[in-house]
């Protein structure tokens, strides 16, 4: 059950203690699943959460993205699903969270994957466990007349993500390890020529590490499709008000100005956001490199 | 709801404050982003995120690391410059019926005073906060507050540019606060606020790379509340007629109440308010509920009420 | 056991430390209170409880009160006085091996002269620590540490009365505690030590009486540890030469880490200690293996290689 | 099971890692019972342990009154009781914690109530949660062959701790409660003369609030008899190194001096003690009006 503890607007984020109604580990991942149907009817797909942890001399509240969000129909409780992965003392907290425990969150915050407006070619890139907000992304487009093709990465087969509601859904679903433990042996940029082959790609949608971000922004840009991905940047408020989680975007007045990832994203315009600027000139020249004429090596 | 016949109002060097709960300086943005989960219109006063003259993106990232109950941060005063700030945020404040008192900063004094006489004139705005922080480039870059001269030169310009009440923001890190009190107090400030960040550092272990981009940053959250405290205390004994708005690790009701019982008669939320989004909310009626129950009636009635044990 | 090819020997002011792990004065009484838990001799240095010249019983209870990730203290230095100590505690160390630093307090120059005068010549009295924020009577009560005379003049004394080396121990409440450390390091002192408790304070909210029975007390813990950086690597910035021991919220072998990185060459547990009676054994073997894991085979690799980022 | 962490004498305090296998509410209560053989066998009445709190922000350790420790026999795993009372954050903590939590402890600390070397009628005085202990002290001298007369006082009859074991091992047993909801209305102070009166008491040991040690110190002083009392200071350390915890005693150079309650206590001659110095003046006065010759009242 949750506890609605305050809100203002009646669509705005809300503060919300949660039972945590299922856990799933896998790999090294915890799905988290809270029963919080006032949040869950909220949420959109790129949104995050802020979770208070419970560690000694912790302060600040955790950004998770949200990995999922069933509305309750007929009876059945709305749920939010976070996925967790292994980071720090708070991280590990939260995957040592049992069934039955409550947790105390705001949200959803943040700016969700725009939807096109009109039925759509939607390529979805996610690595990590920021592969789990692009399936929701997947539940959410498909019903909605679009066409999606998925391509998840993580360094080895352990650490995939997998979604079996994703994968019924998606048109393709490419897979890819970076020691090739299991679907292509690379990165995701390496799975991205194929389908961006095909030319029917109308927008790109990328969630994962931001050196993948930049990557994976890099490939769609040349390719002259739009992009939009979701940031990770530190966060000590998520809610827009201190400015710590700022990230250089270049504006239409061609202007480049430090916008706050929480509340101007964490979905941005990958084409605008100044990658190297966060240090990750590396990552754009190795998709530089991508030769986006590799169709050949498909094999979905 | 309990508390109702308890009288929050507070009066602070010249102003009337419906409660004593109001913002800290850049942990409220301009305060249209928390339109989402508080009633600005409601909040004692809304003091605003530090402005300067020109529009300014602040520090590199990264510009925050937590540490044991605290953070640090190094923003570097992002803020679009008081004459965006006058255009795009006064009026959405003013309209909501908020209490806005604006931080103003800069690196001289001709910055500061730059702003302030921009704020001449400007209805809506009640007070204006003088940010004493900043390092003074023309003076060692040196920060402000650390020098009773620096700081009262500093004020003496900002109070002449201004028709409004002016509160000088201390800081915690000079070997003298109460001297410094003095000095900006006789060179024309109308209250205080006390205290700001205190200076700090973190290095991550394994790279050996200071954390912040800055290397330094400012340190705040509960770590910082008993030097706050103290800060508040010390101030208010030498100069008990000075208004304090004290302000350094305010999460709880009971640390609203310390603040007042040691001399302030406002209370500044800031990173407290990152972790509880409604927390200006939560702690107004808390208080309410808070003096009920003990029995007081007044928040006036609370200030400077702290005693000293017999040191039998 | 990981880590026993790292060379953990640390030199600091003349000394040729085991290891950098040194306790907090007065964070370990005499130490033999602590033979139940740790063997003193290999503890990188025992720094002892603040002696007097005359025995003190100190100030009334309560000494204490928690604070978030810290606590608030005001013990008044009780304390056996010289002589009493070196009747009966220094015989014990010195039996068990133990690297004994003095730390000596006082009220006046002369106060802390006398002590001084009395280790003279004493076998096993390694070096001593002058705690310099003790308030100088003489001196409107100022804490000697905050005025880079007083402090010069306190150390001058000292290191002129004694033979062996001199480590000063400063106070981050100074605005400027790189004057401070330059003014005694002229005035002969052989090390520093940074950083001493931050002063704080703390009020029961329904009683409004003074946690403290001295109303202040010192911060310590874990929420003053990124102050203590700060300092450690400001002060290390301006005197690289200076042997530093870092002190100041050390809990974990990462802030140990942080600490001689930032430029200590040892550094001291105080509140640490509390929560931890092995922490100088948890550390040290900890940090042994850290530096194993992480491919360091010496402390002094560590001291003074935090680095700044790219402002870029 | 116990994980211990470090010891160095054989007799010493340990830090032990205990899991809770027994959890009891009983009034405002809670008793916790840890399975730690290495501990129990060291423990001695009177003596504490500091316990680690998992409450974010909190630094301290809590000191807690060993309850009950049980050397195990044949099979048995040995345990330590402690019992909790409802002060602040900690203890409400401490309260909640469930079956199979681990707790990380330090102890025993302190100096124990000295046991006499010949058989001696000894009255033992607890208040509060502080009967428990006492009640622990009955198990140790019953079976040595001295006679136990116990007193139990309460603030009502909701917070009088009982024991089944001390009940059935003290010689007499006399219950109050400061509202008369149980056993004799009034202190404990007032049911002592009626004890006293027989002129056969050796020695007095007291455990409860600071203010009922002083007046419990006091009528036994003022009956010539000696008393020990378990104090409670405020503790940074426990250890004995931080002189947090002092307590004004008269040595027997009849000098006041600050003693340590965690080192040189919390056992402490009550008739040593300057309750005055404490604060406690009133309690001392009460108890020197306390009739020593009330013995009338008494109904065991
Ligand atoms: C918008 C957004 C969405 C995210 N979604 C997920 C998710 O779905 N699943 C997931 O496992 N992680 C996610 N992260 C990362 C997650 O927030 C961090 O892993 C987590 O904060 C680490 O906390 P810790 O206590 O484990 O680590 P520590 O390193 O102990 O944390 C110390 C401090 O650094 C901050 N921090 C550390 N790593 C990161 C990071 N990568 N990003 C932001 N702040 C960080 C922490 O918040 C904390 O303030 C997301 C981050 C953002 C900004
Ligand atoms: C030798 C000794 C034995 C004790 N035995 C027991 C026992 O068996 N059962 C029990 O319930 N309590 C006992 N206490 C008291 C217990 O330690 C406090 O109730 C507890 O520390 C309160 O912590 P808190 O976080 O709940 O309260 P808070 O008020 O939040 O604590 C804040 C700080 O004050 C200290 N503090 C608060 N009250 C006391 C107190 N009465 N004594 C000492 N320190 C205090 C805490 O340790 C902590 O550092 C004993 C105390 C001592 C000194
Ligand atoms: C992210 C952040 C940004 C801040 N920016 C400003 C600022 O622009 N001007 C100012 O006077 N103080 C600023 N401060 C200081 C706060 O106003 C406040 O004095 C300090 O954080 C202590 O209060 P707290 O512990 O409640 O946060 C900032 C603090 C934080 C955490
Ligand atoms: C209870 C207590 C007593 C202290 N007594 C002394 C002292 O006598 N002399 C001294 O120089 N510092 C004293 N200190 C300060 C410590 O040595 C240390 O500088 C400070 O506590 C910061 O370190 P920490 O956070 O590891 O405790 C004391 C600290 C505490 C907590
Ligand atoms: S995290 Fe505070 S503004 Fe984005
Ligand atoms: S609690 Fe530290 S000496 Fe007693």
């Amino acid at each position: 059950m949750s506890d609605v503890m305050g809100r203002v607007e009646e669509d705005g984020p809300l503060r919300v203690v949660a039972e945590v109604v299922a856990r799933r580990p896998s790999g090294p991942y915890v799905t988290l699943v809270l029963a919080a149907p006032e949040l869950a009817a909220r949420c959109r797909p790129g949104q995050f959460l802020e979770v208070a942890v419970d560690v000694p001399g912790t302060l600040l509240r955790r950004p998770l993205s949200i990995a999922r969000a069933e509305v309750g129909e007929a009876g059945s409780l709305g749920t939010v699903s976070l996925v967790v992965g292994p980071e720090g003392e708070g991280s590990a907290w939260l995957g040592r969270v049992r069934t039955g425990q409550q947790l105390d969150v705001v949200g959803p915050l943040g700016r969700a994957f725009p939807i096109p407006q009109r039925p759509a070619t939607c390529l979805l890139v996610g690595g990590g466990y920021g592969a789990a907000p692009l399936h929701y992304l997947t539940e959410v487009l498909v019903p909605l007349g679009h066409r999606v093709d998925l391509i998840v990465g993580a360094a080895t087969e352990d650490t995939l993500l997998h979604s079996i509601e994703a994968k019924r859904l998606a048109h393709s679903l490419r897979t890819t390890t970076d020691d090739g433990s299991a679907g292509l042996h690379g990165r995701v940029t390496d799975a991205m020529p194929a389908v961006l082959a095909r030319g029917d790609v109308d927008v790109v949608y990328a969630c994962g590490p931001n050196a993948m971000l930049a990557a994976v922004s890099t490939v769609a840009t040349r390719a002259g499709i739009p992009v939009r991905v979701a940031l990770e940047e530190r966060m000590a408020c998520g809610l827009g008000v201190c400015f710590t989680c700022v990230i250089p975007v270049r504006d239409r007045d061609d202007e480049v100005r430090m916008r706050r990832s929480c509340i101007d994203g964490p979905v941005m315009d990958g084409a605008r956001v100044q990658w190297r600027a966060l240090g990750l000139a590396g990552a754009v020249e190795a998709a530089e490199r991508v030769d986006l004429a590799a169709a050949g090596t498909d094999a979905p | 709801m309990t508390g109702t016949n308890v009288d929050l109002t507070t009066r602070l060097a010249g102003l009337r404050l419906d409660n004593p709960i109001v913002t800290a300086s850049g942990c409220f943005a301009s305060g249209r982003e928390m339109q989402r989960f508080v009633d600005v219109g409601r909040i004692g006063a809304v003091v605003v995120k530090s402005l300067t003259a020109a529009p300014r993106e602040g520090l590199p990232t990264p510009r925050m690391v937590e540490t044991p109950s605290g953070m640090l941060n190094a923003i570097g005063l992002q803020n679009p410059g008081v004459d965006a700030w006058l255009a795009n945020d006064l009026p959405w404040l003013v309209e909501r019926g908020a209490t806005v008192v604006v931080s103003v900063a800069g690196d001289s004094v001709d910055d500061f005073a730059h702003v302030a006489r921009r704020l001449r004139g400007v209805e809506g705005v009640a007070a204006i906060e003088v940010n004493l922080s900043c390092p003074n480039v023309e003076h060692r870059g040196l920060v402000f507050a650390l020098d009773p001269q620096a700081s009262a030169e500093l004020v003496r310009a900002v109070a002449r540019a201004s028709d409004v009440p002016v509160i000088a923001k201390l800081t915690a890190d000079a070997s003298d606060v109460v001297a410094i009190a003095r000095a900006v107090v006789d060179a024309g400030a109308d209250g205080l606020t006390l205290i700001n960040t205190v200076l700090g550092m973190a290095i991550d272990p394994v790279s050996g790379v200071a954390e912040l981009a800055n290397t330094y940053g400012g340190l705040s959250g509960p770590a910082i509340r008993p030097i706050a405290v103290r800060v508040v205390h010390q101030v208010h004994q030498a100069l008990p007629d000075v208004p304090i708005i004290g302000c350094g690790g305010v999460r709880t009701v009971e640390d609203v109440v310390q603040f007042l019982r040691a001399g302030a008669r406002a209370v500044a939320v800031g990173t407290g308010g990152f972790v509880d989004p409604f927390a200006t909310e939560t702690l107004r009626e808390g208080l309410a509920a808070w003096m009920a129950e003990h029995g007081h009636t007044a928040v006036s009635d609370l200030v400077g009420t702290a005693t000293v044990r017999d040191a039998g």
